[in-house]
């Protein structure tokens, strides 16, 4: 049995799943890279955010990392490019464009 | 202790991004915004209805929590709920289980206002120290946006749709706060996704820290359902509050406390003119469905305040 | 024709919901099981409420009892309700060599011609007199029981009459003026049966 | 050390409960399983037990909260019947899937259509295929020994458990009963210790999946696979159970097979009558036996098939309808197991007993007749018959159908 979610794909067999599909590891969605879901990219202006943190709570995909009380750059990986953030920023500090891929 | 978003946000995740939620879903920041109520030493077990939410968060063998975490039907998420918690209960009684627990579920209003109700209205009375917490976008948006009890009058939902000859939903969104309420639980109460994030902060925190069977109506928008532009979500939930369409109140111990009050009551249009399922309203001839649409919420703000007072 | 080994006392009771009839099958499927015998007792259940007719069986045999249908051909029919004579045919089935007990102040004589032509014996007993006497409130149960031991042979009748007492004891522990109730029912039962 | 007593089936399953003190009960009252909460429930007011009982609303929430409470790491029980299986059985298919060992105690009742309180096997029956492990007791004895072994099975394998009995014929019938001392109880039983479970500390545990067609027909196999494997396991419990008691359990009870011409094939209650039958022919010098079926699910195939095949003529008896138009459950499993053998026997079907309709020793006459008829001729005639039904065709004298097609 693999029990390691990184470990289960769809060549595994019947007898490498876990028993009764389950699963016991923490946020195993991380595997996922959602972010190729993008049309549209958030670019994060660090020179004109203000650190007021409003976009944080607002993103659906948890990806605009906070750390040491200031946010970071996109998590990209997961960031859907759904636009929220641009709106709620009232200092204009996210640019949101075509992605280039 | 007053609430601080910079504080608030250095707590670890509880809801890891990789899930399948569409771009911009109101349920994903609801469940963000209540899983960070939890104080982090205090682990909890997630239950959740069918809906989009859970066939979105919880792909094999991808899950977007950091909790533990159980979904077992549409109905029943409520009493799955009461199951688990009965479990800490005698487990703990028995010393099989050391830590603190709390336990959290979460429905859309499909599985909240209608097919899980019974269950819901169960456990409340039964009285499982827990919270329920329904992400309300008011149809059922997993399998395609057909009418809830939820759904507002009028709104266009693929088994509500606006013809030639019925334009929209007939039937007024039910009141399911009130009726959670009439099980006189120790905290119920209706939130959204409005400045800091203050007022479901706080909210989520007292129903997570009241003993006893507590819920929580999150105003989730749905941009595919409700047909707006993604990125408004903020200014459609403000709108919301602001109009009166959902008023922010709680009901602490029997007390209904209103939890906001516009300074000017914006018309319901402002509302409605931005979403896409309402646009046949505002349509030639039919502004009686606007005025109408304003006479009902007027109504039932009016009620509202009396409770209030 | 001579029984069969473990060939079952079989014993149909008529009441009506709510008058014990149940209970008091239940209760000789105690006082059987309390002598070493194997015992059924079951009632036969459908949507009756209060007043209405009901059945309940005992099947009473010496080793395991592996028939689980219900009783056609009963040895002993036991009617708690004699106003039961103008619904239900109470001796259908009932065999001749066996005996019909009803619950009357009428004499075996005056019952006869009520049955449609039964030929087995009848017995009856007053045991809402000798309840009202003994415990002062009607309880047919008591009464019943003893009156079925009597005419059945079903089971010892000293052993069953010191299983009733410490049952009593056990069941009305401190009450004194019940076990002592209870008991004289039991005895002024089984002496006042009378067998037609 | 054995006590003696009596007492019903409904009793019986409470106090093998109230010996073993599971963690949760989910509790709903439906006729005729309601004593069995109700008998609980006065367990825990008395103290006796420190089960968590959750009176729920319905029947679909009892299920929930074993599931719940299962995935959380207790022991979890319920008790039902009839419209309340029914009632629960998206579930039942949830239970067994996320492979939770939770045990129900069925009390077999008619389904609805028309309402009937009275037993028949249409309720398990039908939850045939969700992947519990169905198990059916003949006594009140094997219901408290089928109930006593169902937590051992179950949390082995990690699939949930029906205990089943037939309603009011057992369920409220009282009868003699050897009990196990508590300690015995407790100790067969032993604790239940899941290897992950969503309250542990060390790690979280997500249960119910999205399962997306790559994964689900693996996840369904793997289910498949764990009801195969749950045969050696019922054997050795049984085993264990038989050094406790005495008391001998199999997938099937072979009663007077040995030399037997023909045979019935027979689950719950109705096999002893049956066997009553058996005895008195036997006295009679024919050569009849009879098999009662104890483990439905998972459906014992191979050794069924053998014991049939000891006779050149079998009747495969249903207390339920399936409505195939090709006979009942039992008999579609049973005469399958035996299309592979060289030698098998005639096999026929007997629907009966349906919403309380009594079986008799004269039935199984009339049944052990039938047989006897093939056994000469060899000709089975229509093999899906009902026994125990008023047929103006059989009033009219004119019907066979032994000859006719029903």
């Amino acid at each position: 049995m693999k029990t390691k979610a990184k470990d289960i794909n769809e060549k595994i067999t019947w007898q490498e799943l876990t028993t009764g599909v389950e699963i016991y590891e923490p946020a195993t969605s991380l595997l996922v890279e959602t972010g190729d879901w993008r049309v549209d990219v958030p670019v994060f202006k660090e020179d004109k955010c203000k650190q007021c943190l409003l976009c944080v709570p607002f993103c659906p995909d948890s990806s605009i990392p906070v750390k040491d009380g200031k946010r970071l750059d996109f998590d990209f990986k997961h960031c859907k490019g759904c636009g929220i953030c641009v709106e709620v920023c009232p200092f204009d500090a996210i640019d949101f464009v075509k992605e280039e891929k | 202790m007053a609430y601080n978003l910079k504080k608030e946000l250095e707590k670890p995740e509880r809801l890891a991004g990789g899930h399948r939620l569409c771009a911009g879903c109101g349920a994903g920041i609801a469940v963000r915004g209540v899983l960070r109520a939890l104080e982090p030493e205090d682990k909890a077990v997630i239950t959740n209805a069918t809906g989009c939410l859970e066939v979105s968060t919880f792909i094999y063998p991808h899950t977007a929590y950091y909790d533990s975490y159980i979904h077992t039907a549409f109905a029943n998420a409520a009493a799955t709920c009461s199951g688990v918690e009965a479990a800490y209960n005698v487990l703990k009684k028995k010393g099989k289980v050391k830590e603190d627990f709390k336990f959290i579920t979460f429905g859309g209003d499909g599985g909240t206002y209608d097919i899980g109700l019974q269950s819901l209205s169960g456990a409340m009375e039964r009285g499982h120290d827990m919270v329920y917490v329904c992400y309300d976008n008011e149809a059922y948006m997993n399998t395609g946006i057909q009418r809830s009890s939820s759904t507002p009058r009028f709104a266009d939902a693929t088994t509500s749709p606006a013809g030639k000859v019925i334009p929209g939903k007939q039937q007024n969104k039910k009141n399911l706060t009130e009726i959670i309420a009439a099980h006189n639980v120790p905290y119920a109460a209706q939130t959204t996704f409005i400045g800091n994030f203050k007022d479901l902060h706080e909210k989520a925190h007292k129903a997570i820290y009241t003993h006893g069977p507590c819920f929580l109506n999150v105003l989730a928008p749905c941009p595919r359902g409700w047909r707006y532009e993604t990125p408004e979500i903020a200014e459609i939930c403000r709108l919301a509050v602001e109009t009166c369409v959902w008023p922010l109140y709680e009901i602490v111990e029997g007390v209904w406390k209103l939890s906001y009050e516009p300074k000017k009551k914006l018309p319901v249009e402002e509302f409605l003119k931005k979403q896409g399922r309402f646009a046949h309203m505002f349509k030639k001839g039919n502004d009686w469905m606007i005025d109408e649409a304003q006479e009902y919420v007027d109504k039932q703000w009016d009620k509202l305040l009396a409770k209030c007072e | 024709m001579a029984k069969r080994l473990n060939e079952a006392v079989e014993i149909r009771w008529h009441g009506r919901g709510g008058q014990g009839a149940k209970t008091a099958c239940l209760l000789l499927a105690d006082v059987a099981f309390s002598s070493g015998k194997h015992v059924q007792g079951f009632p036969e259940y459908g949507p009756e409420r209060m007043g209405a007719p009901i059945t309940a069986y005992n099947r009473i045999t010496d080793e395991h009892c592996k028939v689980h249908s219900n009783i056609y051909k009963p040895d002993y029919v036991v009617v708690v309700d004699e106003t039961l004579l103008k619904s239900v045919d109470v001796t259908k089935g009932l065999k001749e060599k066996g005996a019909l007990i009803i619950n009357s102040k009428k004499s075996p004589e005056e019952i006869r011609p009520l049955l449609k032509g039964y030929k087995g014996k009848v017995c009856t007993i007053d045991a809402e007199k000798i309840s009202m006497d003994a415990l002062g409130k009607n309880f047919p149960n008591t009464p019943m029981l003893g009156a079925v031991v009597k005419v059945s042979h079903v089971i010892d009748q000293e052993r069953f009459i010191q299983d009733m007492k410490e049952s009593f004891q056990h069941k009305f522990r401190g009450k004194e003026n019940l076990i002592e109730g209870n008991m004289s029912a039991l005895k002024k039962s089984m002496e006042e049966v009378k067998v037609g | 050390m054995a006590k003696r007593d009596r007492m019903s089936g409904n009793e019986a399953v409470a106090t093998a409960m109230r010996q073993i003190n599971p963690d949760v009960m989910g509790a709903f009252p439906i006729t005729p399983s309601t004593e069995i909460p109700q008998y609980y429930s006065r367990f825990i007011a008395d103290g006796l037990v420190d089960t968590e009982f959750v009176p729920v609303e319905s029947e679909h929430s009892a299920m929930s909260v074993c599931i719940g409470a299962s995935a959380a790491g207790a022991r979890a029980v319920t008790a039902t019947s009839s419209a309340g299986l029914a009632f629960m059985w998206e579930l039942l298919y949830v239970a067994a899937s996320a492979r939770l060992p939770i045990t129900m105690a069925v009390v077999n009742r008619a389904l609805t259509g028309p309402i009937n309180i009275n037993n028949d096997h249409s309720d398990s029956m039908g939850a045939r295929d969700a992947g519990w492990i169905q198990i059916y007791a003949e006594t009140n004895q094997e219901v408290y020994d089928n109930y006593i072994q169902a937590m051992p099975i179950s949390e082995t394998i990690r699939l949930p458990i029906m205990i089943c009995q037939d309603g009011f014929i057992t369920s409220h019938g009282v009868s003699n009963i050897e009990l196990l001392e508590d300690e015995e109880v407790k100790e067969f039983v032993g604790e239940y210790k899941p290897e992950n479970y969503l309250l542990k500390s060390e790690n979280p545990l997500a249960v119910g999946p999205y399962g997306i067609s790559p994964y689900y027909m693996e996840a369904k196999r793997q289910q498949a696979q764990a009801m195969k494997d749950a045969m050696p396991i019922i054997m050795d419990v049984a085993k264990r159970y038989e050094k406790l008691t005495g008391r001998k359990y199999g997938f099937f009870e072979e009663y007077m097979m040995d030399d037997a011409e023909v045979a019935l094939v027979v689950i719950g209650s109705s096999a002893g009558t049956g066997k009553e039958a058996v005895d008195r022919l036997r006295a009679e010098g024919k050569k009849v036996g009879l098999i009662k079926l104890r483990v439905f699910r998972p459906f014992p195939r191979v050794p069924l098939a053998e014991a049939m095949c000891k006779v050149k003529a079998v009747a495969i008896m249903d207390k339920a309808e399936s409505f195939s138009n090709s006979g009942g459950p039992l008999f579609n499993e049973a005469r399958n197991s035996l299309y592979d053998l060289p030698n098998k026997p005639y096999a026929i079907n007997y629907i009966y007993g349906l919403g309380g309709r009594d079986i008799t020793v004269e039935d199984y006459y009339e049944i052990y007749n039938d047989l006897f008829i093939i056994y000469d001729t060899d000709d089975p005639g229509d093999v899906y018959r009902y026994v125990g039904v008023r047929d103006s065709r059989y009033a009219e004298g004119g019907f066979d159908h032994r000859k006719e097609s029903e």
